[in-house]
């Protein structure tokens, strides 16, 4: 299990007209060789601007790294000049964004946004930088690559233009590959296209994936492991399973419920009340408890650590402190934790049935 | 100054007359020893319409014609006519009516020789009204037999009184006696042009350099008949040749004052004008020439507007405006130019009568600032107009000195006349013109430049019903002293001056029709190795005949 | 089966008419809307959801076809009253929440706009009583009126949307995509405002929507679209259960859930128009393959699928 | 393509035509006639000379023949500069106008376009500060008086360059150019300041950042272009005003130049020149108004021609 | 936080506690007018304060300045034609002292000219005070600047508003009369108005409303153009609202920025179109004077009096950095996308 990238204590705020924005406030995770980590959390949570971190692509003027590491290949990436960084950019690291619409310069042709990485960090000929190129388009499944490489973006679907920012990332073989929603402009049929796609991908080059979204279905989905961010922090972190099946976070529960499931009628869908807090000036303490109907004192006063729930396994809330009071989850949660051998609904489940 | 139409201060011509002092400047200059290089280079205000001779109108037009061609007469350095083509002083009969020209041995540029069918074509020519020739009448008509008949279609061209008796020979009849129609002789629209080579050209003629034929001192090089710069080359056939010392004169139009006096002090070019402003900065300027034209400017009082009297068909308004405003100050402070207060129309320092005596001793001054006097007549004057307060407008040029001028005469006639609000209205040269000839004005700044050298080119403007006149002002007593000018007083030179200053008199002092206010002069920069330029008074501006570099390096 | 509130008859808009760049947008489709209901209408990006929903609601002038509305016609020359009237008894939904509200307008103004048009309230006072009223409709507090939108998260500014529409008093509701934008946290706030009211007001829905998941949950009946063309029409459940036409049956397939365990068997159906494999000469139409289930076929495939079903 | 631009040209033609009427009727009414400069005629010679150029017959004659000779290129023969046609006289004119103008937009817009760059590259610094200021000077203070200070320090003081005239070569032209440059270099800087800022905060530079490219490489490739269109927009119009003479630049640099003999043609009342540069000046504006709807579609292959703005 | 430090937290720390969810709707933020908003923005932006200070202070200058010391701007004093400037106080810095250029040679022209009265910015050709006119010239440059910017935006953003909003074939018509309006030189329009107009500040105002706005209505139509597709017009339009309110509400709030920062470069312009509409004959009636003439008149003798020049440059320079800044601030503070 080699980790290929670790973020510790990652803390980052942006200078704003209305004050300090503490967009993050200590994150801590680690990505491994080949795997797909997924960071889910609402709008806001600070799911890009952690990205964005690593990629150092935050605006130098208004933002300010104010605590962390973030170590890739034992380099601290925060501490490289803007040369170096550079590249480590498109080569080592790459990154896809949410929008296909927006993220392909509409006044070039994609082969020349395709070969420009390619030129960049390879020493190799322009010729064969096309050839790489084709290639690349042909693996991401757009037809007659070498007729469509002299097209502009507005030349191609939405779906289309997806794949082509995806070859512009795939193109020198990076060791991590980060995908900021990648599909949450894209239709359902499109967005499974784009999804098998990458997982090709990554089983072809073995590459690690920081994969964003809050769609918890694409999470279901792609992820090996999950990140719940919630409020600039991750608040619960765990396997697939472990996440969707023996959630800790009253915040996950809250995201778990929201989604209908295709096979219940329900009468009502669970709804997290109240809006994200306000990163200006973050609550103390918890900063979900405000919404949550699982509140405890403490919750406004101190903020939880992370509590080990098993070895892959931590989620950051009070109740998981041997003092707090024993709570039910919701009742989706806990069909969902019926079907976890760890969780302890599971033997009532599984005790019932025998 | 050349013969224009009105002409007023800013429209920045560079032109300046020969005084005393320019006179005696260029007499000293001659003693210097030419330069091995004879490379002239100077300024026009202007590009060049044209220099047809029968169609020429404007300053620059007759100062270019005055040196590549030359007429039977030429103004010399002592701005006295002298034969030019004519080899020798015209013959006059008896009665002043037949003037009788001997040619010299003269070529064309092509090498013919210039002959007296050549005058006898070009002034058929430019009388005949097909032609279009703005001076052609208005030099002729009343002056050489039978051209006011023609000029008006009523007569053939061939009636004209001019003959070439031979190749040598021109005989010229006059309507009536000229006493100065020697004078015009040496005027563009007299010049000869060659028939067979302006019917070859056709339409072309004259249209750019190659189309030309030359007869004068220089030839027009590098001149594509629209663009703003030219060259004089010397003229190998020209009779006088070996007099002609200048080789090149390559002349560029500059129209701003200032950039012409910064290419002067860079040394491109030779001479400058300098106007506005400027000409405060430079009067003291060691290089400068300081001389006195005879454009003579004056308030034209306009009697009748919109066929109604205007407050100024008063006699006593107008004299009171005449007289309210302080004309030493105007020229020293406001136009600080070298122009002079003028208390007269026909200027002094142009005309003479045959003892020498300027016309100007002859006549006297008129209508002198008198603030007191032109407050009595103010006062008188609103009384009889019955009213407390007028308001008049001052109709003026839009050129940077004419609107500082016309600010001050607000000022001035405002402070001196009570009731008197003074409105101006600045407008560009046509516009002017389209409301002076609709006399839509109440008092207009406007000036004259004369044609020839005779009193009656000024007095002839203000006879009723004068094509210049335009302001509604009739005084049958002055139609008849300038009438008998030119009749029974023809020959008769004091009778003459005297009928003149009479007629100025009356035109000023008891009508006040118009006022006076300068008689325009120049500051122009002058390159002390520039020597021997000769600077008329009337007809075209300069000969650079006699021009030289001397001690140029 | 209840009253049609809508009909929607051979319905067709194109876009650029005659022109090389025509685009069919929507190319002859029918169905009705029941008093009542909420009408689901699914279909990948761009076949003309949108669309029908403002041909509909006469943002755009059909390029043929009729729209009846409690039986009178949309479409056609109307006088600036019927204009209103219609304008006050079909509402719509707008499916970008920052875009659809004016940013330099108070949130007081936005929702009074509806009233100001139709001269709903007669004095300031009664007109701010309403807004209050509709905020608290919506979820919102009364001290929100005095903001402005971009105070406002994603959720509660589409609340405000539905608040607007909601202000004139309507019997109709098209909603294009009101959630789409949003995450699935605030989705759920919207979608259960948006049932609620349903069950208060009795409004009709058109619930427009690429995500079959939340349309299934919220709707009586879904439309499935697919380049201009209504595909396939039927009650919720039995669409989800049984979808007939293969682009159904694609997108049914290409929805993935929150459950690891089922993304990992789930396999998803290709949908690839060259597949029905129709004859040049053959007559596609709108059939009735069990009681209210439509789907677009031809007559073979009709054959097919009634086989199938039995 | 081909039938977009025979559309525009058949436009252009219209309004060249309309600009054409509403000059010559303009031209009616303007003081004087073409001939008053002939103030010395005499009734007869008027009247040949009316005929001779044609303006003798009623006006809707003459329009006509305007018309009939302009359609075939012929603008008329000039009142003042005897004999000669307008033609001609624009031909002899144009050049030395035509090449400051060119110079000036070129020098203008490309340091307009750098010092742009630089400000919203270093937003908020003193490199953006200074440009916003010469930008500001660049609109505020007219061209003549940097032509003055130019010719004075420049010529004058150092004895650099030519004070004026035309006849040293390009060395000539460096001081009127740039005197001319200030005007789009002001426009230029500001333009794409705004422009560039709002290109370099959007994704597809995000993303060219993600790739590894340099600060450089953003500037020039990819954002430049994106910036472009509403700075060529603004352009093209000036272009034509400086491309077709600066009466006042002209004068005190005593180039003969085009826009120094449209207004002493003004001022002479020739109506034929008047009318000449006139058309010459609009149909120069129009074609570059053309141009720059062609360079919308180089620039951004978006923009397809026929929705090309107007 | 430690390990034992957890275990030991007191067991009431983990009561269970309802939070009232209807709060988490509130927002934090004291609710304010968008004119108060935008205010609170602009105050921020030092640039735009400063300037706005400076423009204050500019207006009271150009009233309150004519009459500070004492001389009149109309009355001329030939006597006293052309002095330079000369300052009490500043004078012995050797500056202002009243040295000047005389024919090429630097004298102190006071002492020549025997005048013991102090000309702070200097007199012109006619003995007239600059410095009140400097202020006159001030008051009647910025009258024109407000009546110019006020034109530009009535009659460029109604007419842009209007070819932008309806489009099709009213679109086209206007636009071709946009195009033949460009076409015709302004001189040509400036001539003719000569004709049949009295110079003064109506016939400014007039030949600045035939040709100044059209700038303004192509880039309000652009905008039109890009926002009368944007939901929360069709929103309003399903609503029923009429033309009017629809554009009057909805379009031009939002293209205010845009416009305000037009409006910045139409001032100079106008400004200098008012000299030359005086250099022509149709601007403003002798004696009175602009920043616009001061400069046409200044610039010519730059080189042997460049106070003529300098000053009014300077006020007019000031003016429009001051003005541009304000215009960014403005801009800026009615961008809601410039929201904290
Ligand atoms: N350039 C910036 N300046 C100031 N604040 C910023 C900036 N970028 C992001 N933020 C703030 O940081 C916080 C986290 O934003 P981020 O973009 O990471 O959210 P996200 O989780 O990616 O949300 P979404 O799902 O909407 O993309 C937000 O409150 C946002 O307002
Ligand atoms: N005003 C218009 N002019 C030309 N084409 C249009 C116009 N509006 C929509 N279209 C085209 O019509 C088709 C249908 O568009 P529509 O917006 O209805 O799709 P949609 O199903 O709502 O898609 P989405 O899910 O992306 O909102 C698309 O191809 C679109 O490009
Ligand atoms: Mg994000
Ligand atoms: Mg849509």
């Amino acid at each position: 299990m080699e980790k290929i990238l670790q973020v510790n204590d990652l803390e980052l705020s942006f200078h704003t007209f209305a004050g300090e924005v503490k967009a993050i406030r200590g994150v801590n995770f680690d990505l491994i060789r080949g795997e797909t980590l997924a960071i889910v959390g609402e709008s806001g949570s600070g799911k890009s601007v952690t990205t964005k971190a690593i990629m150092r692509l935050l605006p130098e003027s208004s933002s300010e790294f104010k605590n962390g590491q973030i170590l890739f290949n034992g380099k601290d990436l925060t501490k490289l000049t803007d040369r170096e960084m550079q590249k480590i950019r498109g080569k080592d690291i790459s990154m896809i964004f949410q929008d296909p619409m927006t993220s392909l310069n509409p006044t070039m042709t994609i082969g020349k946004q395709i070969i420009e990485p390619i030129l960049k960090h390879q020493k190799v000929s322009k010729a064969k930088a096309k050839e790489v190129a084709i290639d690349l388009l042909r693996m991401v499944g757009i037809p007659n690559p070498e007729k469509r490489f002299k097209m502009y973006p507005h030349q191609f679907s939405g779906g289309q233009r997806q794949r082509i920012v995806i070859a512009i990332a795939l193109a020198c073989n990076p060791k991590i590959l980060i995908a900021d929603e990648p599909t949450t402009a894209l239709d359902v049929t499109i967005q499974a296209q784009i999804l098998e796609l990458m997982k090709d991908i990554q089983n072809k080059v073995d590459t690690s994936i920081i994969f964003i979204t809050h769609d918890l279905g694409v999470v279901a989905n792609v992820a090996d492991r999950v990140a719940v961010m919630y409020g600039g922090k991750i608040v619960e972190v765990g396997t697939v399973d472990e996440i969707f099946y023996n959630p800790q976070h009253p915040y996950t529960w809250g995201l778990l419920s929201s989604m209908p499931s295709m096979d219940l009628e329900e009468e009502k869908l669970y709804a997290i009340p109240g809006t994200p807090p306000d990163l200006l000036n973050p609550p103390k303490g918890d900063a979900f408890a405000l919404r949550s109907e699982y509140a405890l004192q403490i919750d406004l006063e101190e903020s939880p650590p992370m509590f080990k729930v098993s070895d892959t396994h931590y989620a950051a809330t009070w109740l998981l402190h041997p003092n707090a009071p024993q709570v039910e989850p919701p009742l989706a949660i806990i069909e969902r934790m019926k079907t976890f051998p760890g969780s302890k609904y599971y033997e009532k489940a599984t005790g019932g049935e025998a | 100054a050349c013969g224009n139409k009105e002409k007023e201060e800013g429209t920045e011509k560079p032109a300046d007359k020969g005084d005393d002092q320019a006179t005696e400047q260029s007499k000293e200059e001659e003693s210097g020893e030419p330069d091995a290089e004879q490379v002239l280079n100077l300024i026009e205000s202007a590009a060049i319409p044209s220099v047809d001779s029968a169609i020429v109108e404007d300053a620059v037009g007759f100062n270019v014609l005055n040196n590549v061609n030359e007429g039977l007469y030429r103004l010399n350095l002592d701005n006295v006519a002298e034969p030019a083509m004519a080899a020798e002083e015209a013959e006059v009969s008896e009665d002043g009516l037949t003037y009788t020209f001997k040619l010299r041995d003269a070529k064309w540029s092509d090498g013919s020789e210039v002959t007296a069918h050549d005058f006898v074509f070009a002034w058929q020519r430019a009388i005949d009204p097909a032609t279009g020739s703005p001076y052609g009448p208005f030099m002729m008509s009343g002056v050489i037999k039978n051209a006011t008949a023609i000029s008006e279609e009523k007569m053939d061209k061939s009636e004209l009184g001019v003959v070439a008796e031979d190749d040598k020979t021109l005989v010229v009849t006059l309507e009536r006696p000229v006493p100065y129609f020697l004078s015009l002789m040496s005027f563009g629209t007299f010049y000869p042009q060659k028939e067979e080579f302006v019917t070859e050209k056709g339409d072309a003629y004259a249209t750019n350099s190659d189309n030309l034929l030359y007869n004068g001192p220089f030839i027009l090089t590098e001149w594509d008949g629209t663009g703003d710069s030219w060259v004089y080359k010397k003229n190998e056939h020209y009779w006088d040749a070996e007099n002609v010392k200048l080789d090149t004169i390559n002349v560029d139009v500059v129209k701003d004052s200032a950039t012409a006096v910064k290419l002067y002090n860079d040394g491109k070019k030779d001479r400058a004008g300098v106007s506005g402003d400027l000409a405060l900065q430079y009067a003291s300027h060691e290089e400068a020439v300081h001389q006195p034209e005879t454009s003579v400017f004056y308030f034209k009082f306009n009697q009748e507007r919109n066929g109604e009297k205007t407050p100024l068909a008063n006699v006593n308004i107008r004299k009171a405006i005449a007289k309210a405003f302080e004309k030493n100050d105007l020229a020293e402070v406001v136009l600080a130019n070298g122009s002079e207060p003028a208390n007269f129309l026909v200027p002094k320092d142009f005309a003479y009568d045959e003892n020498g005596t300027d016309f100007r001793e002859i006549s006297g001054e008129h209508l002198v600032y008198d603030a007191e006097e032109a407050k009595e007549y103010w006062q008188k004057g609103l009384e009889e107009l019955g009213v407390t307060e007028l308001e008049l407008e001052i109709l003026g040029g839009d050129t940077e000195l004419s609107k500082k001028m016309d600010e001050y005469f607000k000022s001035q006639l405002e402070g001196n006349l009570e009731g008197l609000t003074i409105k101006l209205k600045e407008v560009p040269f046509a516009v002017r013109l389209e409301l002076d000839g609709n006399q839509d004005y109440d008092i207009q700044v406007s000036g004259w430049g004369p044609d020839f050298q005779d009193p009656i080119s000024f007095m002839d403007l203000f006879v009723t019903d004068g094509t210049n006149n335009l302001m509604s002002y009739s005084n049958p007593e002055y139609d008849a002293l300038i009438e008998s000018t030119k009749n029974e007083l023809a020959l008769d030179p004091a009778a003459r001056y005297e009928a003149f200053a009479k007629a100025e008199k009356i035109l000023l002092e008891e009508d006040a029709a118009i006022a006076p206010i300068y008689q325009r002069g120049l500051i122009q920069l002058h390159k002390p190795y520039f020597k021997g330029l000769a600077v008329h008074p009337f007809g075209a501006d300069y000969s650079y005949k006699w021009a030289y570099i001397s001690g140029k390096e | 089966m209840a009253e049609k509130l809508l009909e929607v008859k051979n319905l067709k808009q194109y876009f650029n008419e005659g022109k090389p760049s025509e685009v069919r947008a929507i190319d002859d489709i029918s169905f009705d809307i029941y008093r009542g209901e909420t009408f689901g209408l699914v279909g990948e990006s761009g076949c003309g959801k949108s669309t029908t929903g403002r041909t509909i609601i006469r943002l755009y002038d059909a390029t043929d076809g009729e729209v009846l509305y409690d039986g009178v016609s949309v479409h056609g020359k109307k006088s600036s009253q019927e204009m209103k009237s219609l304008n006050q008894r079909m509402q719509m939904i707008f499916q970008d929440p920052y875009a659809s509200l004016n940013p330099r307008m108070k949130v007081l103004d936005i929702i009074a706009e509806g009233l100001d048009i139709h001269g709903l309230a007669k004095t300031q006072q009664e007109r701010k009583e309403k807004v209050v009223d509709l905020l608290e409709t919506v979820g919102l507090n009364p001290e929100h009126a005095d903001r402005y939108p971009h105070e406002f998260s994603g959720g509660q500014r589409q609340r405000i949307g539905i608040a607007r529409a909601l202000a004139v008093n309507p019997e109709f509701i098209i909603a294009d995509e009101p959630i789409s934008a949003l995450d699935v946290s605030i989705q759920a706030q919207v979608v259960n405002l948006l049932k609620e009211l349903q069950k208060e007001k009795g409004l009709t829905y058109l619930f427009i929507a690429h995500d079959l998941s939340m349309v299934k949950y919220i709707s009586d009946r879904i439309g499935v679209m697919y380049f201009g063309k209504l595909v396939e029409l039927a009650p919720a459940e039995d669409l989800y259960k049984n979808p007939l036409h293969p682009y159904t049956k694609s997108l049914l397939s290409a929805i993935p859930l929150p459950d690891p365990r089922y993304e990992r068997s789930r396999v998803r159906k290709p949908y690839n128009p060259a597949d029905h494999n129709y004859a040049a000469d053959e007559k596609l139409s709108f059939r009735e393959v069990t009681p209210g289930h439509f789907v677009l076929c031809s007559d073979k495939e009709f054959a097919e699928m009634k086989n199938s079903i039995q | 393509m081909v039938k977009y631009i025979g559309k525009r040209l058949a436009y252009m033609f219209l309004t060249m035509f309309l600009i054409a009427t509403a000059t010559f009727f303009l031209m009616q009414t303007l003081p004087g006639s073409p001939i008053a400069s002939y103030n010395k005629l005499n009734e007869t010679q008027r009247a040949i000379v009316e005929k001779k150029y044609g303006i003798d017959k009623p006006k809707p004659v003459q329009y006509a023949i305007y018309m009939k000779n302009l359609a075939k290129g012929d603008l008329g023969t000039s009142f003042v500069f005897k004999g000669k046609s307008v033609n001609d006289l624009l031909a002899s004119r144009v050049k030395p106008s035509f090449i400051l103008g060119a110079q000036a937009m070129v020098f203008g817009t490309i340091v307009g376009i750098l010092l742009g760059m630089l400000a919203a590259l270093r937003q908020n610094t003193i490199w953006d500060y200074g440009s916003t200021f010469i930008a500001i000077l660049g609109v505020s203070i007219p061209s003549f008086v940097f032509a003055s200070l130019l010719q004075y320090w420049v010529a004058s003081q150092w004895h650099l360059l030519p004070v004026g005239l035309w006849d040293d070569g390009w060395k000539s032209s460096i001081l009127p150019s740039l005197a001319l440059a200030m005007g789009p270099l002001a426009l230029s800087a500001r333009f794409i300041r705004t422009e560039m800022i709002e290109v370099l905060s959007s994704d597809y530079i995000t993303l060219a950042k993600a790739k590894g490219a340099s600060g450089f490489e953003i500037a020039f490739k990819h954002a430049f272009r994106n910036a472009l269109i509403p700075l060529i927009t603004v352009l093209g119009p000036q272009a034509a005003g400086i491309v077709t003479g600066s009466l006042v630049v002209e004068q005190i640099f005593a180039i003969p130049g085009i826009g120094e003999q449209f207004v002493s043609s003004i001022m002479t009342n020739d109506f034929a020149t008047i009318m000449g540069t006139t058309l010459f000046f609009s149909a120069l504006l129009i074609l570059i108004i053309f141009i720059v709807d062609l360079l919308y579609g180089i620039i951004d292959p978006r923009i397809r021609l026929s929705g090309g703005k107007g | 936080m430690r390990k034992e430090e957890l275990q030991q937290l007191p067991p009431e720390k983990f009561e269970r506690i309802t939070v009232d969810s209807s709060n988490a709707e509130r927002i934090s933020k004291p609710s304010l007018s968008f004119w108060q908003d935008a205010w609170l923005r602009l105050r921020k932006n030092k640039a735009a304060i400063i300037s706005m200070v400076v423009l204050v202070l500019m207006i009271i200058m150009a009233l309150v300045g004519p009459h500070l010391n004492g001389h009149d701007g109309d009355e001329q004093i030939l006597r006293h034609a052309n002095l330079p400037p000369k300052i009490p106080g500043l004078e012995k810095l050797g500056i202002f002292d009243g040295t000047g250029k005389l024919g090429g040679e630097t004298v102190n022209l006071y002492e020549v000219k025997k005048v013991d009265e102090y000309y702070w910015f200097g007199t012109d050709g006619l003995g007239r005070d600059l410095f009140t006119r400097l202020w006159e010239g001030t008051q009647i440059s910025l009258l024109i600047a407000f009546v110019a910017a006020a034109i530009d935006v009535v009659i460029g953003v109604l007419y842009g508003g209007i070819s932008g909003y309806f489009g099709g074939r009213v679109d086209d018509v206007m636009q071709r009369i946009v195009e033949i309006l460009i076409g015709i030189p302004t001189l040509i329009i400036v001539i003719l108005m000569l004709l049949i107009m009295e110079p003064g500040l109506t016939a400014i105002i007039i030949a600045i409303s035939l040709t100044g706005w059209i700038g303004m209505s192509r880039i309000v139509r652009a905008q039109i153009l890009k926002y009368r597709g944007q939901e929360f017009v069709l929103a309003s339009r399903t609503l029923g609202a009429s033309d009017k309110r629809i554009i009057g509400k909805h379009l031009l709030p939002n293209i205010m920025g845009i416009i305000i920062i037009n409006t910045m470069f139409t001032i100079p312009s106008a400004i200098f179109f008012e000299a030359f509409l005086s250099f022509i004959g149709l601007g403003l009636q002798p004696p009175a004077a602009s920043l616009g003439t001061l400069i046409n008149d200044g610039y010519k003798v730059m080189e042997h009096q460049p106070y003529f020049l300098m000053f009014p440059a300077l006020v007019i320079s000031i003016l429009m950095i001051a003005f541009n800044l304000i215009g960014d601030g403005l801009r800026d503070a009615f961008d809601p996308k410039m929201k904290d």
